[in-house]
């Protein structure tokens, strides 16, 4: 679209470079990744909040690869690394319409670095849809009605993005299918949950997302959290999940799933569930240690410590 | 009478230019600033002139934009009304200045004259401030008198700078010699009738009832005002202007 | 595709087999959409608009108190992607349709009584969904038909065509004759200008020419214009009667 | 959004009343041009034109780029136009406004589409390198009329311009300097012009070259390019009340006049600048290398 | 998002439709049944140069065009870089790719780049490409293939959530879409033949019946009110809705029945609407409370006795009762196919 031509910027010739190709053994096979997880395990997640002192609330996001061994340079599989600053509530400009709820604004972005393929600095439409996807999520969770007048911003950067397949694989260099950008979502309705708690918005829960997909290799059998690089997927579910009220705010289904649709999205609401014990960990720890410091700020000012990092191991 | 010193901004006035003055206060005009105990520095470019009998002294410029002040007569261009006021223009792309419904001669609710957009008015500044909407009224508020003032119909409005435009109304002294070293008007007007209004915001009004010799009076002003002309080369240029149209 | 003019100068028929003063089929259907004030269909050979007319209403733009003591007029035009022979996406900021818009608002807003509809926008969104020539021109008589249809109060009516030459500019061919209503091939190929004009008399509205041509053919390709739109303007009206009677019948 | 100001209803009347006399402010002829004059820049391809108080600036650059996929044998024109603050309050940075996208359409039509520039002398090697001129139009003072102001000093300039010489051996191009080898000069196939005439009372009063006040009095515009061979290269008249098409054709005669009358005008300041790059020393010296080479 | 942030229904309008509409069986305000679709004109094959069109016009005013244009593209290298496949080694099918389909919407008052139109066209593309059937059609050789144009233009202002209009008029102008012959080898340059008589559908049909063998997805706009699952809703009643589901669905080769290819939720535009205020928390009626009394006051009613904005998402029971509407044996994604197949062009 020529519209999004970024005209701020020195940009990159039109023609763009292409990616580096690794020089690797003769004799090294690239291999495909295989999941070593079992099908209900979910990757390691890192979440903590309050990681930018000038937003009102903010958290960091991340699943680490999995480890398989490779005998090349490029990581077979890729990981997900996601920011998200809140800020707000604050009182809408004064030029906007009147408003009797709090106005939820999201804004997803992937850092130029973010993807094997480099990314614009303009928003595209994915991103975009992204944005819309969030939106959806964290609309329901927040009360907004206890906000008048105001307006939130929900600002995600995908550090890391996880990929829509296997990078080496034949098809569309592993584009197909943008079964990444699932994952995508599903990490940005996490952190921006926590983030929202962590700038205290009021909230009827914490909504927590999954993701489940059906692949060719198991035969119709589900796995959650699948990494797109190691399946040959089929199917695939986003949840938004509220687990004390069992109700999904956000849901995203795509692909072929036949008649497995409704164990598809038994398998996100799942994943949901798993990811909701380490963000429930994370936003009760920020929360004590948010306490914590104001008692202890009030005996001792220098200490500005931030709250600790936290790694769950997780079995369904 | 006037000093031909050329200040440029932030050089200091010289205390030996300063007036004596037997109170000991001076009056700072525009264009200057006091830092006490005992500096006056100067803000624009320009000539700086001294009053010594009111021990006032400003800097005259001839550039620059129409900065509004209390007591300046000017020419305004109705912008829009609303219930109370007219918004109206003074220099563009500036804040309106407010001209009350009723601020007219005998106006009252009833007999109050009903101007359309783009008309034009000759007024008077009475509130000019830095916070507040500038005001102008198209009568004395005080004599209830519109002494000369009010709507203009008719006739042509020429842009001019505004140092021009008040070079033109500095007036005649003793000896009947135009301050403002512009004859135009004068000697124009001994062969040709007509009204004319100058604006201090840089706009003359002119109406003589004769399209030519109206486009020959603003074209002499603009001439002048442009190309600088002194008294003599004005008396040349009217001469000839006049010769164009027949007087 | 180059055209065959030797064609032409035999049996004095063009590509698609008309004379030179002939119009193509013109097709128009009044309120085609419930939801707008006022809607048109038009068809100009296989160039087809459809345009809707919003207003006059207030001001959509918020901010800045709008003191304007006329209405304005807003054009939008959108050119689908699939209406050319490639499909080609055209962007709303494309100089070519921004100067169409302009062109057509400005004729519009000397037709309508705009003053009866102070701080006030009537909107005209055309949606252009093929075009084989006489772009503009049928842009303008749909535009009219969705204006009659709205009801808003105007002078008189502007229905516009295209005229064109056999002469290329370079050649100058004496007996070159004046073209009536280029398709999109002849387009490609001969000078041409489109006229929009008002009035039973010879008044001329719009009159557009992106061509090099040299000056003695202008004289007859104005003249044919003047005449090629006031046939225009009898079809239109036809259309607008049929429409009327339509509607009374109706009741 | 600034906007230029309106005139207020006194002028309007005023202008109106004094054109049905028969009289301009200015004390022109109706159709009687401003004093235009044309000065070209110490480099090649920089014009400046004032036509009264309006100034345009024009300058001509020239690139080697690969030519467009689709028209292998072409060179690349482009003609961008700004109009900044500088010529007026009314202008504003970055934001294309109605003003702008006329202007450029105008150049664009009358220029570019009427192929003034032989496009296809730009090219190099087909397919892989071509020059890409392109001619930035800069508004500097604004008193109506650029549409005329800015096509003749696009005109001048480009008419002014020389470009690098290159050779070409086979897939080798050198592109010499301007010290290396004379420059060449564009090859322009006709030079058109602009000419804006201005209509008021239905076409009953006709101006040529309106200042900006008479431009925000007028009715509507007719804007004519035109060549001094007679060709018309574009018309333009874009709404506004209408006019009897007999007129249309009268604005196009009296265009050709006007548009010879420039022909003039830039052929004579061309003429004048060559005498006075002849005598530099550097063109000399210049000249003696060529002829060195060449013998 | 939504394309009227401001609903011009004040509360207590809002809390009659939630509380009509929540009634078993539900009360629409224009009497339909909760399946019940409103009236739509449509046609289709209306444009000479596009190679299948439609349009539909909603009984509300609300009316689309869709063109579809077919281009022939060079097939990029694929960029595979294992399996020790090089170039002229062939494996299996060829398969299309997502990006030979290109969908643009194009609604009146948004931008390009708005929500909304990027959402739809997003949620439309994804129905399209789910089976990959569609794509795979695309692929004339090793070396071309086509490349599909989904042209949507909405015609008038989006008084309603436009998906439902959009889908099915995306529906008819593919099933309308019509590809040239192709004359030349598989893999040599395409030459096509120029006789449209010869096209084939890009949705073969049954030589015998002329009716398609296999159908393009719809999309369905459902929404929920308390319990009540109502289809087409219209831009009233989307006022109130607790949850709104797209669902895509088309028909499932296997049985002929069909299947779920794609589901989003749409953030409903009620959760922006404003709450009402109960008469003792109302000032002028009398009732003078605390700002906490109101607060606790307001969250006790729930919604109850006035209209208060949607909190929280759908449950999971009602979106499995959502889906089964649409997609079971005699459900409404069968009967809305079975009416677009009386539309002739």
């Amino acid at each position: 679209m020529a519209m999004l031509a970024d005209r701020r910027r020195m940009n990159a010739p039109p023609g763009g470079t292409s990616p580096p190709v690794f020089a690797s053994l003769p004799e090294a096979k690239l291999t495909k990744p295989i999941r070593t997880r079992n099908p209900d395990e979910h990757r390691k997640i890192f979440l903590r909040t309050g990681v930018v002192p000038s937003a009102s609330g903010s958290a960091y996001y991340e699943i680490s690869p999995s480890n398989t061994p490779r005998q090349t340079l490029v990581p077979s599989s890729s990981s997900l690394k996601i920011t998200c600053t809140v800020h707000g509530p604050r009182p809408l400009p004064r030029n906007a319409a009147f408003s009797s709820n709090l106005l939820l604004t999201t804004h997803v972005k992937f850092a130029p670095f973010a993807t094997r393929q480099r990314r614009g600095y303009v928003r595209d439409s994915s991103e975009r849809d992204l944005g819309v996807h969030l939106e959806t999520a964290l609309r329901g969770v927040v009360i907004g009605d206890r906000w008048p007048k105001s307006g939130c911003e929900v600002v995600i950067t995908v550090l890391e993005g996880e990929e829509d397949g296997w990078w080496a694989d034949a098809e569309e260099g592993g584009k197909a299918g943008s079964w990444g950008m699932m994952n995508v979502l599903a990490g940005c309705i996490t952190v921006a949950s926590a983030a929202i708690a962590d700038a205290g918005v009021d909230c009827v829960d914490l909504v927590s997302g999954g993701v489940a997909a059906l692949t060719a290799e198991r035969n119709g059998e589900g796995v959650l959290d699948p990494c797109p690089s190691e399946h040959d997927i089929k199917a695939a579910c986003v949840v938004g999940y509220l687990q004390s009220r069992d109700e999904v705010t956000e849901m995203w289904m795509k692909g072929d799933a036949g008649s497995g649709s409704e164990a598809l999205i038994d398998n996100a609401v799942k994943a949901a569930v798993l990811t909701r014990t380490v963000l429930a960990e994370a936003v009760k720890e920020a929360t004590e240690m948010k306490i914590g410091k104001t008692s202890e700020a009030a005996v001792e000012t220098t200490n500005t410590g931030k709250g600790k990092t936290k790694d769950i191991q997780m079995t369904g | 009478m006037a000093d031909t010193a050329i200040l440029l901004p932030g050089e200091e006035v010289l205390s030996e230019s300063l007036p004596k003055s037997k109170k000991g206060t001076l009056t700072l005009g525009p264009g200057l600033r006091h830092i006490p105990p005992s500096t006056i520095l100067s803000t624009t470019s320009g000539t700086l002139h001294v009053d010594h009998k009111k021990a006032a002294l400003w800097i005259e410029h001839a550039h620059g934009r129409y900065l509004p002040a209390v007591g300046d007569l000017v020419i305004a261009q109705i912008h829009h009304s609303s219930a109370e006021a007219y918004a109206c223009s003074l220099t563009p792309n500036t804040p309106f200045a407010l001209l009350g419904q009723l601020a007219f001669e005998g106006a009252n609710k009833k007999t109050r004259p009903q101007l359309k957009a783009g008309d034009l008015v000759y007024a008077r500044i009475v509130k000019a401030s830095k916070w507040e909407d500038t005001e102008i009224e198209c009568y004395n508020s005080s004599t209830g008198k519109a002494e000369g003032m009010g709507p203009l119909s008719g006739g042509m409005a020429f842009d001019v700078s505004p140092a021009f435009a008040r070079r033109l109304m500095m007036g005649t002294d003793k000896n009947g010699k135009q301050k403002g070293e512009v004859v135009v008007l004068e000697e124009v007007g001994e062969k040709v009738r007509f009204e004319v209004a100058v604006g201090r915001n840089g706009k003359v009004w002119v109406d003589s009832g004769s399209v030519k010799e109206t486009v020959v009076i603003g074209r002499l002003l603009k001439e002048a005002d442009e190309s600088g002309l002194d008294v003599e080369a004005q008396r040349k240029a009217i001469k000839k202007a006049l010769k164009e149209v027949g007087k | 595709m180059p055209l065959d003019s030797s064609t032409y100068a035999l049996a004095h028929l063009r590509v698609d087999g008309r004379r030179w003063k002939e119009l193509r089929r013109i097709h128009g259907q009044m309120s085609t959409q419930a939801a707008a004030d006022g809607s048109s269909y038009f068809e100009m050979g296989n160039t087809k608009i459809i345009c809707t007319v919003l207003g006059p209403r207030q001001p959509t733009k918020s901010g800045g108190r709008d003191q304007s003591r006329e209405a304005i007029i807003e054009v939008e035009i959108g050119v689908a992607g699939f209406s050319g022979m490639d499909r080609k996406k055209r962007s709303r900021n494309d100089k070519r349709t921004q100067e169409m818009q302009y062109t057509i608002s400005s004729a519009f807003a000397s037709t309508v009584f705009t003053s009866q509809y102070p701080h006030s926008t009537i909107t005209i969104v055309l949606h252009v969904l093929s075009q084989d020539g006489a772009l503009l021109a049928a842009c303008i008589n749909a535009a009219t038909l969705a204006l009659i249809d709205a009801g808003v109060p105007m002078q008189d009516y502007i229905a516009a065509c295209t005229t064109g030459s056999t002469a290329s500019y370079a050649s100058n061919d004496e007996d070159a004759d004046p073209l009536l209503d280029l398709n999109g091939m002849e387009e490609l190929e001969l000078p041409f200008l489109t006229m929009g004009t008002s009035g039973g008399e010879d008044k001329v509205n719009v009159l557009v020419m992106e061509t090099r041509i040299q000056m003695p053919r202008l004289e007859a390709m104005v003249s044919v214009g003047l005449d090629g739109c006031k046939q225009v303007r009898n079809i239109l009206d036809g259309i607008v009667r049929e429409h009327g009677k339509k509607l009374l019948s109706s009741r | 959004m600034p906007r230029e100001a309106d005139p207020s209803n006194n002028e309007r009347e005023f202008v109106l009343s004094a054109l049905r006399e028969n009289v301009r402010l200015d004390g022109r002829a109706f159709d009687q041009f401003r004093d235009v004059d044309l000065a070209f820049g110490e480099e090649y391809g920089a014009a400046d034109v004032r036509i009264g108080k309006t100034r345009v600036m024009v300058k001509i650059s020239a690139e080697v780029v690969t030519p467009y996929a689709d028209r292998k044998f072409d060179g690349i024109f482009t003609i961008s136009t700004e109009l900044s603050p500088i010529a007026s309050p009314a202008f504003e940075v970055g934001r294309q406004d109605q003003t702008e996208i006329l202007l450029s359409r105008l150049l664009e039509k009358t220029i570019r589409r009427s192929g003034a520039l032989d496009t296809e002398s730009l090219c190099i090697i087909a397919g892989q390198k071509c020059f890409h001129i392109r001619a930035d139009v800069h508004v500097l003072d604004y008193d109506g009329n650029i549409a005329d102001a800015s096509c003749l000093a696009l005109v001048a300039a480009l008419m002014h311009f020389r470009r690098p010489d290159v050779e070409v051996h086979g897939e080798d191009v050198t592109v010499f300097g301007l010290r290396e080898r004379e420059p060449i000069k564009l090859q322009m196939q006709h030079q058109p012009f602009c000419i804006t005439t201005s209509y008021f009372d239905g076409g009953e009063v006709m101006l040529h070259d309106a200042s900006l006040l008479e431009e925000q009095c007028r009715e509507g515009e007719v804007i004519i390019s035109i060549n001094r061979f007679g060709e018309v290269c574009q018309i333009s008249k874009y709404g506004g009340p209408p006019i009897d098409g007999l007129s249309i054709l009268t604005c196009t005669n009296m265009a050709l006049e006007k548009a010879k009358m420039l022909d003039k005008v830039v052929k004579a300041k061309l003429e004048e600048d060559e005498k006075k790059r002849d005598k530099g020393g550097l063109m000399a010296e210049l000249r003696a290398d060529n002829e060195r080479e060449q013998g | 998002m939504a394309p009227y942030t401001n609903i011009p229904l004040s509360p207590a309008e809002l809390s009659y439709l939630h509380t009509s509409l929540a009634q078993d069986p539900p009360i629409r305000p224009d009497g339909r049944s909760p399946t019940q679709f409103r009236p739509l004109v449509a046609e289709t094959d209306i444009l000479p140069s596009a190679n299948g069109s439609a349009r539909i016009c909603f009984a509300d005013g609300t009316e689309a065009v869709v063109g579809v244009k077919a281009e022939v593209e060079r097939t990029g290298r694929k960029g595979g870089l294992v399996r020790g496949k090089e170039d002229g080694e062939v494996e299996g099918e060829e398969r299309g790719e997502d990006g030979w389909l290109d969908v643009s919407i194009e609604i009146p008052g948004t931008r390009d780049d708005d929500a909304l139109p990027v959402f739809l066209a997003a949620m439309l593309t994804e129905a399209l490409l789910a089976d990959g059937e569609l794509k795979g059609r695309l692929v004339i050789g090793r070396v071309w293939h086509w490349r599909l144009f989904v042209d949507i233009l909405l015609l008038s202002q989006p008084l309603s959530y436009p998906l439902p209009l959009l889908s099915l008029t995306t529906h008819l102008a593919l099933l309308s879409t019509r590809l040239p012959a192709l004359i030349s080898q598989k893999d040599e340059d395409p030459l096509f033949n120029d006789d449209w008589e010869a096209s084939t559908h890009l949705f073969p049909r049954q030589p015998t019946t002329n009716e398609p063998e296999t159908k393009p997805p719809i999309t369905l706009l459902v929404m929920t009110v308390g319990t009540n699952i109502l289809f087409d809703p219209s831009s009233d009643e989307i006022a109130v809705a607790d949850a709104i589901v797209a669902i895509s669905a088309t028909e499932d080769s296997k049985d002929g029945g069909l299947k779920m290819v794609a589901l989003r939720t749409v953030d409903p535009p009620s959760r922006l609407t404003s709450a009402g205020v109960p008469t003792q928390a109302n000032t002028t009626a009398g009732g003078g409370l605390s700002a906490e009394e109101t607060l606790k006051l307001r969250e006790k009613d729930a919604g109850a006795t006035v209209w208060r904005p949607p909190r929280g998402g759908v449950s999971r029971t009602v979106l499995g009762r959502m889906i089964k509407k649409v997609v079971e044996k005699g459900g409404v994604g069968e009967e809305v196919l079975e009416g677009l197949r009386g539309v002739k062009s």
